[in-house]
C-alpha cells in the first residue's frame, strides 16, 4: 500500500457513511458492556429493521462517550444526543421517535451538558464515535494521516522538534517532557531500539487508559509508530493489563487490521520505514506499570523495578535504548503533527499544555471519563463537570492522582489542575484518577485504604517499600482500634517522608501521600482518634461500639 | 584493567578521580570513602534494595544507591548527611522489626552483618512493633539450613547461586512483604535437583538466615574466604 | 535531681527476664563504688522494699512485660519515674520472652508445655499467679522509655557509661555501642 | 498429568512458535494458566524443562502475578472489585456477607470446593461500583442481597 491508498479509503469510507442521516453508536465498553451492551446492539439492527430506515440509518458498536454512570449508553449523531440506561424497549421507541419521526425522545436523554460544557477532547477525538473495530472509521476521521505527513514530509528530527514545541509531557503520571524523552532514545546509537506503549492502568479506580484504548485503539498505534520513526525503533510493545479483555482484543484486532493495511511490517506504506508491534500481557501486578518494572515484565521477569541511571533511554528492553510512553501520551501525537506544535501548546496552560484525560469516581453525581484542558481547577470537575456531590452530601475532600495521590481539602478546590500545583500540594497528576470524598468517610480509613493498595503491590525489592508501609499501614490499623498514641501522629509523618525518598521506585515514592496529606489537611481526625477514641465520620470503632452493645 | 576515561567528582568536598563505569561506591572504596553497605557484596551484581548506601548528590533532591548509581564528570556527592544518617537508622530498625531477629539465640550472634549495622548506627531500640513471623524452618539438607524468620530479603544468596554456582537454585517468591527465598519449585531443600550444595549461599548470607548446621558460624561465615570465591568468578 | 544526702533516688526493676543484666550491672565490680557515691538505692531486687516508691529520680528495668502484674507495675513505674531506663534486650526488644507471641495462644502453648506435658506430677494450669498476657512486649509499646540499653546482657562497661552519661546530665551516644545480643 | 493432554499440546505449539525463547515465559504462563486455570507444580516443572528456565525463576515469576492462582479454585468464583470506587461505595459490606453467609475467607474457597472468593484490584468498571462478578457475570451497582441471591442461585442449581 501507498500513502495514496489510504487517502482513497478515508474519502470512499467518508462517502459511504454519508449515505446515511444517522448514526446510533451502542457503546460497548467495559463499562456498558456487562450491562446489555451487545443485546442492545441487536435490538437496534432489528428496530431499524422493523421501521424500515436501514438505508437512513447506521447501527454500529462504538467506545465509551465517557459517562459511564448511566450504561449502557447510546450516542446518536448527528447532533451528538446522548441517551442513558438504555434497554431493548426504549431502542424501539428511540428509533421510532427519533430516526423515523425525527423527535428525540426527552425522557431518555442524558440531560446533563454540563459535563460535556468545560470538556475538551482531543485524546477522546473520536471516542464513542467511531467503530473500534474498524479502521476504516479511524482513517475516515482523519487516522493515519499524521503518519503519512511524518512518512512522506518530515525527517524524524523534525518530529521531534514537533512534539517538543508542542510542550507535549508524559501522561503516565511524572510528566516529563515528551520530546525531551524522544531525543534521548533518537541520539542513542546503539541498536536495535525499541518503544514500548505502557497500558498497564493499574490503579483501582482509573480507567482512562482503557477507555481509551478500547474506544481508539489506532489513536495509540499511529501514535506509537510516529514515536518509533522518530527514535528509531523496529520492534514495539504494548504493554497491557490482562485484566483488561476487552482492551486487549480490540488492540490484537486493532493491530491486525493496520499490519493488513500495511500501516506496521516491513516498508511501511513504501517509506522504508520497518516496524513491528507486539502485545504484552500484565498479570495482576500494579508495580508493571513502573517504567523499569515494565521492562523486566516484557522480559518474563518478576517486574522488579530497579534503580536508575541508567535510564531506559540509554539501557531498557535487553539493554538496548528504549523508549516508553504512556498510551494517553501516544493518542496525542497525531493531532500535534497533524496541528503543529504551537496549536497544541495553546492549549492548557504554558507549562502544561493540552488536555488530560480523568476518571471521575466517587460520591460526585455525574462520575465517568472525562477530559479537560489542563489548567482547570478542581472545582470546576468535581462542581461543574461532575454535577456536585452525591444526595447533596457535604465535600470532604479529592484524592486525586491514584492510590498513591494525595487527599486535598475543601479549601484546594481552587487548585488549578497541573503537574506542579498538584505536586506543591502533595498530589500527583499520576494516572488521572479523581475519587471525590464526601463527608461520610473518614480520612485516616481512607489513607489506610489506600496505604493497604500500596502494601499489596509493593514488589518487596527495598526495604522502605516493603517494610515502611507495612509499618505505617499498621499504625494507622492501631489508630482505627483505639489503640494510637499521639506519638504515632508523629512517627506516621517521619515514616511517610522516609519512604518517600528513600524508595526505589516511583511506586514507593508516592505511595505515603495518601497518609502524608491526611495528616496535613486532616490532623484534626486522628486527633480525634487517639485522644477522643471517637471517629468523626463514625466509621472506626463500629465494631467495638456493637460488641460492647451485645455485652 | 581496560582503559577508560577519568571522572573527576567530589565526594564529601574531596576531589576524587574516577574512571568511566565506576559506580559512587567503588570510587569512594577506592578513595578510602566510607559508605555502609549490606545487600552489596563485592564481585555480585549490585541489587540496590536495602537503600543504606544511598547517597546525596548535588542538584538533585533524590537519593541514589551509590551500588547502583554510575558516576559522571562533576557529581558532586554526599555520603554522611544527618538526613542519610537519620533514613539509614530507619532502615536499619525497619529490617530489625520486620522478622523476629532475636541477636541472643541466633546462630549468627556475633558473626552478623546486621547486627554490626545495628550497633554501628546506634540502632538501640524498635521505634515500631515486630512481626511476629513464624515462617518453617528448613531443616531438610543434609547440612544447610534455610530460617526464613532471620532472611532480610538481601537477595545475596539468590545472586551467589545465579552469579557464581551458575545453578540458579535460588529464587524469590512471592511479592511484598510476603517474598521469601525459595529453593527450586519452592521446595525442601532435600529435594532439590538443581542444588549443588557448595554452600555459597550461606557464605554470603549477611544473617543467620542460610548456615550450615553443626559449623561454628565464624567458619562457615568467614568473609575473607567469600571474597576469595567471589574474585574467582572469571575462572 | 537530688534525693537524701544529695544522691539521686535510683531504682532496679526485674520484670520477664533472665536477671543476666543484674548480674551485669553488678559486673562492674568496684567501679560500682564511684556509682554508689551518686545514688541512694531505693527499689530494687537486690533489696528488700515491695512497694515501688514515687519520686524516683532513675529507674533501670530489665526484662519484657509479660503477665498482667507487671504491666501495672511498669505503668505505676512510670508515674513515679523521672528517667527511664531499658536494660538489655528484653526490656528493649523483648527477646526471648517475646518469642510466644509468634504462636496463635502463645501463652496458652507456654503454659501448657510447662505445667502440662512437662509436668512430672500433679500437671495443671495454676491460677493463683498473674495473667500471662496474650502476647509479651518491649517496655516502649507500653510506656515511654527515655534511654535504652540493649544487649543480652549489656555490657558491665556500657551499662556504666550510660548511667555516667545520665547521672551528669548528658545525653549517651550510642553509635558504635548498642549491641544486640 | 498425561502426555496425551491436548492441552499440553497447545502450549507445547505456542512454545515452538515461539522459539523456546525464554523472555516469552509470562505469556507462556498467561496461555498455561488459561488452559488449565491455575498452575501446579507439574505444570510449571514442565513450562521450566521446555524453556530450559530454572524451576526457582519460573516458580518466582508465576507467583509475583497476583492474576495467576496457584492453588485450584473453586467450582464457581465469585471475585469482588476492590478499587478505590468499590470500596468507597461499601463493597467491604458484600465481602463480609458472602464470607459469613457461605462460610468462606477472602482468598479462599468452601470447604466443599463448590466456591471460591477472590479480590481483585479495579475491574475498571468504576461508574457502576460496587462491582462483584461471579463466574463470569457482572454485577455493577450490587449491594448484598442481590449478590447473595445470585450466589445461591448459582451454585444452588
Amino acid at each position: 500500500m501507498k500513502p495514496e491508498d489510504i487517502l482513497r479509503i478515508a474519502r470512499e469510507e467518508t462517502e459511504k457513511q454519508g449515505f446515511y442521516k444517522y448514526r446510533i453508536n451502542i457503546c460497548c465498553s467495559s463499562g456498558c458492556l456487562p450491562f446489555g451492551a451487545l443485546n442492545l446492539l441487536k435490538a437496534f439492527e432489528n428496530a431499524v429493521k422493523k421501521f424500515g430506515v436501514e438505508s437512513e440509518c447506521k447501527v454500529a458498536r462504538a467506545g465509551c462517550p465517557g459517562t459511564c454512570s448511566v450504561g449502557p449508553v447510546v450516542l446518536l449523531e448527528p447532533g451528538g444526543y446522548i441517551y442513558q440506561n438504555v434497554t431493548p424497549e426504549k431502542a424501539r421507541e428511540i428509533v421510532k421517535s427519533h430516526i423515523v419521526a425525527g423527535i428525540p425522545v426527552k425522557e431518555y436523554l442524558y440531560a446533563n451538558e454540563a459535563f460535556f460544557k468545560k470538556q475538551l477532547r482531543l485524546v477522546l477525538r473520536n471516542a464513542g464515535k467511531i467503530n473500534p473495530m474498524r479502521i476504516e472509521d479511524y482513517i475516515a476521521a482523519g487516522g493515519y494521516q499524521a503518519l503519512i505527513k511524518c512518512l512522506t514530509k518530515m525527517t524524524p528530527k523534525e518530529v521531534i522538534d514537533e512534539i517538543t514545541a508542542s510542550g507535549l509531557r508524559g501522561r503516565g503520571g511524572a510528566g516529563f517532557p515528551t520530546g525531551q524523552k524522544w531525543n534521548f532514545v533518537a541520539r542513542e546509537k546503539n541498536t536495535p531500539k525499541y518503544v514500548v506503549a505502557n497500558l498497564d492502568e493499574g490503579d483501582p479506580g482509573v480507567f482512562a487508559n482503557r477507555t481509551l484504548a478500547e474506544a481508539d485503539p489506532h489513536s495509540i498505534i499511529e501514535g506509537m509508530i510516529i514515536s518509533a520513526y522518530a527514535v528509531g525503533a523496529e520492534q514495539g510493545y504494548i504493554y497491557v493489563r490482562a485484566e483488561y479483555p476487552l482492551a486487549v482484543n480490540t488492540l490484537r484486532e486493532a493491530l491486525r487490521q493496520a499490519k493488513a493495511m500495511n500501516l506496521i511490517g516491513e516498508n511501511i506504506l513504501e517509506s522504508g520505514f520497518n516496524f513491528n508491534i507486539e502485545l504484552r500481557l500484565g498479570a495482576g501486578a500494579f508495580i508493571a506499570g513502573e517504567e523499569t518494572g515494565i521492562l523486566a515484565s516484557i522480559e518474563g521477569r518478576r517486574a522488579t523495578p530497579r534503580p536508575r541511571p541508567p535510564y531506559p533511554a540509554t539501557s531498557g528492553l535487553w539493554g538496548k535504548p528504549t523508549l516508553i510512553n504512556n498510551v494517553e501520551t501516544l493518542a496525542n501525537v497525531p493531532p500535534i503533527i497533524l496541528n503543529g506544535g504551537d496549536w497544541f501548546a495553546k492549549i492548557g496552560t504554558p507549562k502544561c499544555t493540552g488536555t488530560k484525560c480523568f476518571s471521575l469516581t466517587g460520591k460526585v453525581n455525574n462520575p465517568g471519563l472525562i477530559e479537560v484542558p489542563m489548567g482547570i481547577t478542581l472545582r470546576e470537575v468535581i462542581f461543574e463537570i461532575g454535577g456536585g456531590i452525591l444526595r447533596g452530601r457535604k465535600f470532604k475532600a479529592v484524592l486525586v492522582g491514584g492510590p498513591s495521590g494525595g487527599c486535598l481539602p475543601e479549601s484546594m478546590l481552587g487548585l488549578p489542575i497541573d503537574y506542579e500545583s498538584l505536586t506543591k500540594a502533595g498530589a500527583i497528576m499520576g494516572s488521572g484518577g479523581i475519587v471525590v470524598i464526601d463527608d461520610t468517610a473518614c480520612m485516616v480509613d481512607t489513607a489506610w485504604f489506600f496505604t493497604d493498595f500500596c502494601v499489596d503491590e509493593s514488589c518487596g525489592k527495598c526495604v522502605p517499600c516493603r517494610v515502611g508501609l507495612l509499618k505505617i499501614r499498621n499504625i494507622l490499623e492501631r489508630i482505627m482500634k483505639g489503640e494510637g498514641k499521639m506519638d504515632d501522629i508523629d512517627l506516621l509523618e517521619e515514616l511517610g517522608v522516609y519512604v518517600r525518598d528513600a524508595s526505589l521506585c516511583g511506586l514507593g515514592q508516592t505511595a505515603p501521600n495518601p497518609t502524608l496529606t491526611t495528616l496535613r489537611y486532616f490532623r484534626d481526625e486522628y486527633v480525634a482518634h487517639i485522644s477522643e477514641k471517637r471517629c468523626p465520620a463514625g466509621k472506626c470503632f463500629k465494631e467495638q461500639a456493637s460488641l460492647e452493645v451485645k455485652e | 584493567m581496560s582503559v577508560s576515561s577519568v571522572v573527576k567528582i567530589k565526594i564529601d568536598g574531596v576531589e576524587v578521580t574516577a574512571y568511566e563505569g565506576d559506580t559512587i561506591l567503588s570510587a569512594a572504596k577506592r578513595a578510602s570513602i566510607y559508605i555502609p553497605t549490606l545487600c552489596y557484596l563485592d564481585g555480585l551484581s549490585s541489587y540496590g534494595g536495602c537503600r543504606l548506601c544511598i547517597v546525596e548528590v548535588k542538584g538533585s533532591p533524590k537519593l541514589f544507591p551509590s551500588c547502583t548509581t554510575p558516576v559522571s564528570n562533576g557529581m558532586e556527592i554526599i555520603t554522611n548527611s544527618e538526613r542519610l544518617r537519620k533514613f539509614r537508622k530507619l532502615t536499619l530498625g525497619l529490617i530489625l522489626s520486620e522478622k523476629p531477629h532475636i541477636c541472643s539465640i541466633c546462630v549468627a550472634n556475633g558473626h552478623c552483618e546486621l547486627q554490626d549495622l545495628a550497633k554501628e548506627f546506634g540502632v538501640d531500640h524498635l521505634r515500631v512493633e515486630r512481626e511476629w513471623t513464624a515462617h518453617k524452618i528448613d531443616l531438610t539438607h543434609d547440612f544447610l539450613v534455610i530460617d526464613h524468620n532471620r532472611c532480610i530479603l538481601c537477595a545475596r544468596c539468590i545472586r551467589a547461586c545465579d552469579e557464581i554456582e551458575g545453578v540458579h537454585v535460588l529464587d524469590m517468591k512471592m511479592r511484598g512483604k510476603d517474598s521469601q527465598v525459595i529453593v527450586d519449585m519452592d521446595e525442601d531443600w532435600a529435594s532439590s535437583r538443581s542444588c549443588t550444595s557448595c554452600r555459597k549461599c550461606a557464605r554470603v548470607c549477611p544473617v543467620g538466615a542460610i548456615y550450615v548446621r553443626d559449623k561454628p558460624f565464624s567458619e562457615i561465615k568467614d568473609k575473607e574466604m567469600a571474597k576469595f570465591i567471589l574474585s574467582r568468578r572469571g575462572l | 535531681m537530688m534525693g537524701e544526702l544529695g544522691k539521686i533516688n535510683f531504682a532496679t526493676v526485674w520484670l520477664s527476664g533472665c536477671s543476666g543484666c543484674h548480674m551485669s550491672f553488678l559486673d562492674q565490680d568496684e567501679q560500682i563504688l564511684d556509682l554508689a557515691q551518686k545514688i541512694q538505692l531505693v527499689y530494687s531486687p537486690l533489696m528488700d522494699a515491695k512497694i515501688f516508691p514515687e519520686n524516683v529520680d532513675v529507674t533501670v528495668v530489665e526484662g519484657a512485660i509479660g503477665n498482667e502484674e507487671q504491666l501495672n507495675l511498669i505503668k505505676k513505674i512510670r508515674k513515679h519515674t523521672k528517667i527511664l531506663i531499658a536494660i538489655g534486650d528484653c526490656a528493649v526488644t523483648g527477646n526471648m520472652v517475646t518469642l510466644r507471641n509468634a504462636l496463635d495462644d502463645g501463652a496458652g502453648a507456654i503454659l501448657k508445655r510447662a505445667y502440662i506435658e512437662t509436668a512430672t506430677k500433679n500437671p495443671q494450669i495454676p491460677n493463683d499467679v498473674p495473667k500471662l498476657l496474650e502476647r509479651a512486649r518491649p517496655l516502649n509499646e507500653v510506656i515511654k522509655v527515655d534511654y535504652f540499653i540493649p544487649g543480652c546482657p549489656p555490657s558491665a562497661h556500657l551499662i556504666k557509661y550510660v548511667l555516667t552519661e545520665i547521672i551528669s546530665g548528658r545525653t549517651p551516644n550510642m553509635e558504635g555501642k548498642a549491641k544486640y545480643g | 498429568m498425561s502426555k496425551e493432554d491436548r492441552r499440553l499440546l497447545i502450549l507445547e505449539r505456542e512454545m515452538k512458535a515461539r522459539m523456546y525463547q525464554k523472555s516469552v515465559l509470562l505469556e507462556i504462563l498467561h496461555l498455561a494458566h488459561e488452559l488449565y486455570g491455575y498452575f501446579d507444580k507439574d505444570l510449571l516443572n514442565y513450562i521450566s524443562e521446555r524453556l530450559n528456565l530454572p524451576p526457582s525463576h519460573v516458580y518466582g515469576v508465576a507467583s509475583f502475578y497476583h492474576l495467576f492462582r496457584l492453588k485450584k479454585p473453586g467450582e464457581h468464583v465469585v471475585s469482588a472489585c476492590m478499587g478505590t470506587a468499590c470500596y468507597v461505595s461499601g463493597v467491604e459490606e458484600i465481602i463480609s456477607a458472602i464470607e459469613r453467609e457461605f462460610n468462606v475467607k477472602r482468598g479462599g474457597s468452601t470447604a466443599d470446593g463448590k466456591l471460591s472468593l477472590f479480590i481483585t484490584r479495579c475491574i475498571g468498571a468504576c461508574a457502576m461500583a460496587p462491582n462483584v462478578t461471579i463466574d463470569n457475570e457482572v454485577i455493577g451497582k450490587a449491594n448484598k442481597e442481590v449478590v447473595l441471591k445470585r450466589i445461591k442461585d448459582i451454585i444452588g442449581g
